[in-house]
């Protein structure tokens, strides 16, 4: 077991998937020769050649369509979009191709593509390299969404994804590359070197697709969260001394409703985090599910706590993330609700 | 307030409903003219094949000049059959549609040669990512009407399980990819297929078609982009059919001298060809194809023909554009013009022609009624309601498989 | 009052927005001569000029980009998307651009522009011609988001997202261009020449932009809907005999949380209706954010019948499409519950 | 399994770090050698200037050929004073961000006379739609550095209230648009404007700057095909300083004989030329905005340079690039080649440049201790976090209200 940081486990989970099928190949911005704007792939071209691991025309449309049209002649193509901020010109290809191949040609060919791309905020990033634009992704129908919280979990869900025949979309939250995040940005720089979740298995491991990871057993409320948020739910937690059940998601779609759901009808109580925006964000969904599924156990109203309905500021990057203090907030009012 | 003309209008076609049509500004050259560059000269050596129409059958329908292929006229026939029969699949099924028994159609007269020569000059291992009215392509790569049919009418024997609109076919075992509603979302995933086929070093190339107005999306560009980046084998065509539903061909292409044109800066060779003169297609297609085999990349084709009849069954051309607008097109019937040829060179006749066309109805009413047996779309049976929930994701998660059961199957 | 169908009222609402203001230009695909797919702008260029009426190259991106720029330098652009599920390509101007100008600049630029766009299903139009992508939009900060179900509102709301100084985006139900549609394709198409709603006043008026409407007063239980769904509502309420109030919500961005929440509080129940796919649709953030503040009052879980997750089918189109049993399935399942 | 080198790899540059730079294949024409066309030439007749680069200053540092502009000693000053005190800027805002006063920084070391020259050109009133790297320009237009780095740093007195990152800047009075962090999207957003002003009877122009990695984005397309369709009065920049962050020039532009020969398929004129040639940048701007007011429409300008420092403050181009690279570039810099032909001149002295560097170093220093007592990122004071509510919609909802509250403010 190597202690790895977070890029060292999806570099390495890449690594493994090229070694292992020659159809794998991986290519975005700066992927190449350069190994990524955030090193994920660095090293990666010297060891599998150019023309499995390669840079790409600034067009997100174009890495996407390239990468579907790969996989419909055989190949695995893991695609890198540099900031999730910048997906969007790609949006159409995804929702309207990558996602309905398989329905719209009843099974005749699919698209097994796994889009990587860094998101979320705290690194001071402004509104163009700090967003969670997850909520988006799980509106589309056939379309895995995960996003790890640490690097045991990015190198073996990118490992299912990679090897599942769905495509799949894969945040990576980028506050949490160097170290665990617990939205406190007053602390020194935590690093995965002494966190049990950076120790990563050699070769060839994964995690499932589609089930949720209990962090911490509690009784008194259950917190679903998933990225960034999950550290920042322990330690609010801890801080605010409440009881709680922490739930990380991992995978978004499909999400893992019985886990929540068994949960919160052990609990009564819940909240739920993410750093997107409140509106129509992922949590509406989970919020609407487990309402409708723990109807008779609920003691309390499903909280959220999220990020303004706001483009990500700049100077106000603390007051707009929903750190530990807003979240121990509604941990209080969760559990004194009666 | 009211009406203004300050500002740049968008530019108009050369005549409205009324008027009569006028193609006088298309300044169209002499087919012959155009040399025939060795298939892997560098693109910047023959940009003019972007600004001269390539053509091989003259006013007296003989093969003329260096494009002129040699086929044998048993292949010529074989491409005459299948577009008689293309012509004679889309009266049938437009009849059907407005008799109600088709939610939609699209026709593609006047534009069989593009799709039929296009793709008989490709190997059957080549890939193609079509548009919606390619359809003569696909029956001459071997599909059976009966079964393009049953799509159409979303039946039981729908290969694509009642999913799709009609006309949306997808022929797996036909290197057909699925058709797309979406305009140009094919062009660059058509470039991705091509390069895992280098990559895997296989010979099979790529050929992708969408239409003149569809080249002013994004992923037109997308795809030239990636093509000349990584000097992908694929062959890219640009259908100029003079009309985007009820735009005319210049709201996409503005001042561009050709779609060609749009090659030269990408540094891939263009080429313009009368896309109602089979060998002309047939040559510039079968050019591209050993182009890119060879190593040389892609190539833009833009094939110059018109668009015959409506956009689909949902489209009223006598508003947009004069009634005899087709039959004025100076570049004739793509039909007649395959069939003057080969009765010049003695190998058909005005009889064997009729009985050509007789044939075709009659095999399309065998097979229509052939169809009708595996179901309509209004009376069904269509594939299983279950089925409405497959497919989505390679296994059924648990939201699916709770909302099939909320729906009571 | 003439009495209008919804195509013809949104004719009269832009003929009287262009002949109000010269600032007012609209375009499109097949939007100037041809007068667009469905016939909305037919006569208009004739009226206003090649220059304040036009068409558009086949390009979303390209559309809503140079309306954005068009409201920079002092027009106010009304630009129609063919078809809701082509707007997709425009994606990134809208998110990343038109409804974030205002924010960036601080208050130097902002684009007054509305798109207008066809949605929903019922017409047989398989998977790219029956999307109703309204959730996508919903979590886009800074973009009104209005759905009207009827004539009258088409054209006041429509009046009021083009005279709005926020972008606006406008989905018209084209289920209900010709006529009111309750969900049953057995009946004969209905007709707005009897129905109250097809009664537009001429000339300039406006719907507010924000403000539901009660279109059915009842105190069994609350019914949010909008669009196409709110005819279904009406007929499977009645066919059921639910004493059901429901709710024409009309403005999604931002929704009348008021009218929603003091219904829920009468009766205690909710059943929320939209023709999009469940997860992550609408119909979620409606949910959460109704449990949140009737908590105390809700004596049953609120029900979604929504569209399934998958693409929208061609023949299965009347399995796919909530229709009024479904409807009146959960109406009595809500009202029953205990 | 491992290393394959089948398929076709992306191109890559000549020369990585470690080799010596290496720009012989660039194979540039000789300055002076294009002709200077009519300002409404017909696009078709004027394709060379895509492919032959536009120049004026020679070697000696004199003005030739037939686009020397007539163009005063003191605008020639001015224009050389904006480039120095923008280089001045550039390295203190760098030396500021590696102290963490910003959290951000991207320096334009190399290009100042593309965005100098070319903002000169134009007139006050017509509007500028940048990239994050034509801060030349900005300051050229007038703007007050002390609001120019109150904005880096976020602090009290950022025109933008905070919101976002450093070099993101608007300036509605100077006609400059809010810089956007989405590559490109500005380009057809261009177009846009520049037709709203057509269409009011206008003579203001627009013009925009994008890199060329950025010309591989669909907005490119969208930008040229509206400008192309709609006649707009517009000038597209694509300022090629030969890198995209790590890419090469080559990823985006595959083998495309130049950028501005992306044009020829538009009907639109492509002008390549020198950008490290102030008299040459100025020279093509004013043709086409001279084109451009007299109805002749939109022109594509790369201009040819080098990005003399690393992308950003994030980047480390020692990873792909040799190191003095830029040394090697050889149009050299654009700052000296001016310098030298006004000192050619006689209008200009080794001591005046001195003199004139010095005073912009204390300029910039002085405006920085200025902006400082305006706060800071770190310390504060910043806009009030209330605002951070503001401006989402032109009133603020209740949903963006109650999350105000929420926050306690
Ligand atoms: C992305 C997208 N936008 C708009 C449409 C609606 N639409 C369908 S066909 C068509 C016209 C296409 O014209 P062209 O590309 O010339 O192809 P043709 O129909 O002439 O073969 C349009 C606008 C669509 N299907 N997809
Ligand atoms: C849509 C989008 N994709 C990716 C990025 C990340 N990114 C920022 S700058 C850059 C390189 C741009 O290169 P170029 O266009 O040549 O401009 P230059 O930096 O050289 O001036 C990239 C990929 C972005 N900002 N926006
Ligand atoms: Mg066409
Ligand atoms: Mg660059």
């Amino acid at each position: 077991m190597a202690q790895l940081n977070m890029m060292q486990a999806l570099s390495d989970a890449i690594d493994t998937l090229l070694s292992r099928d020659e159809a794998v190949v991986t290519f975005g911005e700066d992927v190449g020769h350069f190994g990524g704007v955030f090193g994920v792939t660095r090293g990666l071209q010297d060891k599998y050649g150019a023309t499995r691991v390669f840079d790409a025309p600034i067009n997100e449309g174009a890495i996407i369509a390239m990468a579907m049209g790969m996989a419909t002649n055989g190949l695995r193509p893991i695609a890198e979009i540099q900031f999730a901020d910048y997906i969007f010109p790609g949006f159409d290809q995804i929702l309207s191709e990558l996602t309905r191949l398989r329905y719209r040609s009843a099974g005749q060919y699919t698209a097994p593509v796994t889009i990587r791309t860094p998101c979320g905020g705290g690194i001071y990033g402004g509104q163009t390299h700090s967003m969670s634009p997850e909520a988006f992704f799980t509106h589309i129908p056939g379309l895995v969404v995960a996003m790890p919280s640490n690097p045991y979990d990015a190198k073996g869900l990118l490992i299912s994804c990679a090897e599942s025949d769905d495509p799949a979309l894969f945040f990576e939250p980028k506050r949490l590359y160097n170290g665990p995040f617990d939205g406190d940005p007053d602390k020194p720089q935590a690093s995965w070197k002494d966190h049990p979740k950076g120790a990563v298995p050699e070769g060839h491991f994964t995690v499932p697709i589609g089930v949720a990871d209990i962090v911490r057993p509690g009784n008194e409320v259950t917190v679903v969260a998933y990225g960034t948020m999950v550290h920042v739910a322990l330690a609010a937690a801890q801080a605010q001394g409440v009881d709680a059940e922490i739930i990380d998601l991992r995978t978004l779609i499909p999400y893992d409703i019985e886990t929540v759901a068994q949960s919160v009808q052990k609990t009564g109580r819940c909240v739920i985090l993410h750093e997107a925006p409140r509106t129509s964000g992922f949590g509406a969904e989970l919020a609407a599910q487990v309402q409708e599924e723990c109807f008779y156990h609920l003691e309390a109203p499903i909280q959220r706590v999220t990020g303004w309905d706001t483009p990500y500021p700049h100077a106000h990057e603390w007051s707009y993330f929903p750190g530990q203090a807003r979240v121990a907030r509604a941990l209080k009012k969760t559990v004194e609700f009666a | 307030m009211g009406k203004s003309d300050a500002g740049m209008p968008a530019p108009a076609p050369a005549s409205r409903p009324g008027a009569a049509p006028d193609f006088a500004k298309l300044g169209l050259p002499r087919p012959g003219d155009l040399p025939r560059p060795d298939p892997l000269a560098p693109a910047s050596e023959i940009q003019d094949l972007a600004f001269g129409l390539v053509g091989v059958l003259n006013e007296a329908g003989e093969a003329e000049g260096p494009w002129a292929p040699s086929l044998a006229p048993s292949a010529l026939r074989r491409g005459l059959k299948t577009m008689v029969l293309t012509r004679a699949y889309d009266d049938r099924m437009l009849k059907m549609q407005r008799t109600k028994r088709l939610s939609f159609y699209m026709k593609c007269l006047g534009e069989e040669a593009v799709a039929v020569a296009g793709v008989d000059a490709l190997d059957a291992g080549d890939m193609v990512f079509p548009s919606y009215r390619q359809q003569g392509a696909l029956i001459h790569r071997g599909a059976d009407i009966v079964d393009m049919m049953c799509h159409c009418i979303s039946n039981s024997r729908d290969a694509l399980k009642g999913r799709q609109l009609p006309v949306h076919y997808t022929d797996r075992a036909l290197n057909w990819f699925s058709i797309s509603g979406n305009l140009g979302t094919q062009f660059p995933q058509a470039v991705g297929w091509s390069m895992a086929s280098a990559l895997k070093g296989e010979t099979a190339i790529a050929a992708s078609w969408i239409g003149d107005g569809t080249t002013a999306e994004g992923d037109f560009h997308s795809a030239m982009t990636l093509a000349s980046t990584y000097n992908a084998p694929v062959i890219l065509n640009v259908v100029n059919n003079q009309w985007a539903i009820s735009m005319h061909t210049s709201i996409s292409g503005g001042k561009a001298p050709s779609f060609a044109a749009k090659a030269i800066g990408y540094g891939i060779p263009g080429i313009w060809v009368d896309g109602n003169d089979f060998l002309a297609v047939h040559a510039v297609t079968q050019w591209a194809a050993e182009r890119a085999r060879n190593g040389g990349g892609p190539t833009l084709i833009e094939t110059y023909t018109y668009r015959g009849e409506a956009h689909s069954t949902s489209d009223d051309p006598s508003r947009y554009r004069p009634k005899d607008d087709y039959e004025a097109w100076p570049l004739g019937d793509p039909v007649e013009r395959l069939r003057a040829h080969l009765i010049g060179l003695g190998e058909w006749s005005g009889r064997d022609h009729d009985t050509l066309v007789q044939d075709c109805k009659d095999q399309v009413s065998e097979a229509w009624r052939e169809a009708l047996t595996f179901g309509t779309l209004e009376e069904g049976p269509h594939a299983p309601v279950p089925t409405m929930f497959e497919d989505v994701f390679a296994d059924q998660p648990w939201h699916l498989r709770r909302q099939r059961q909320e729906l009571g199957i």
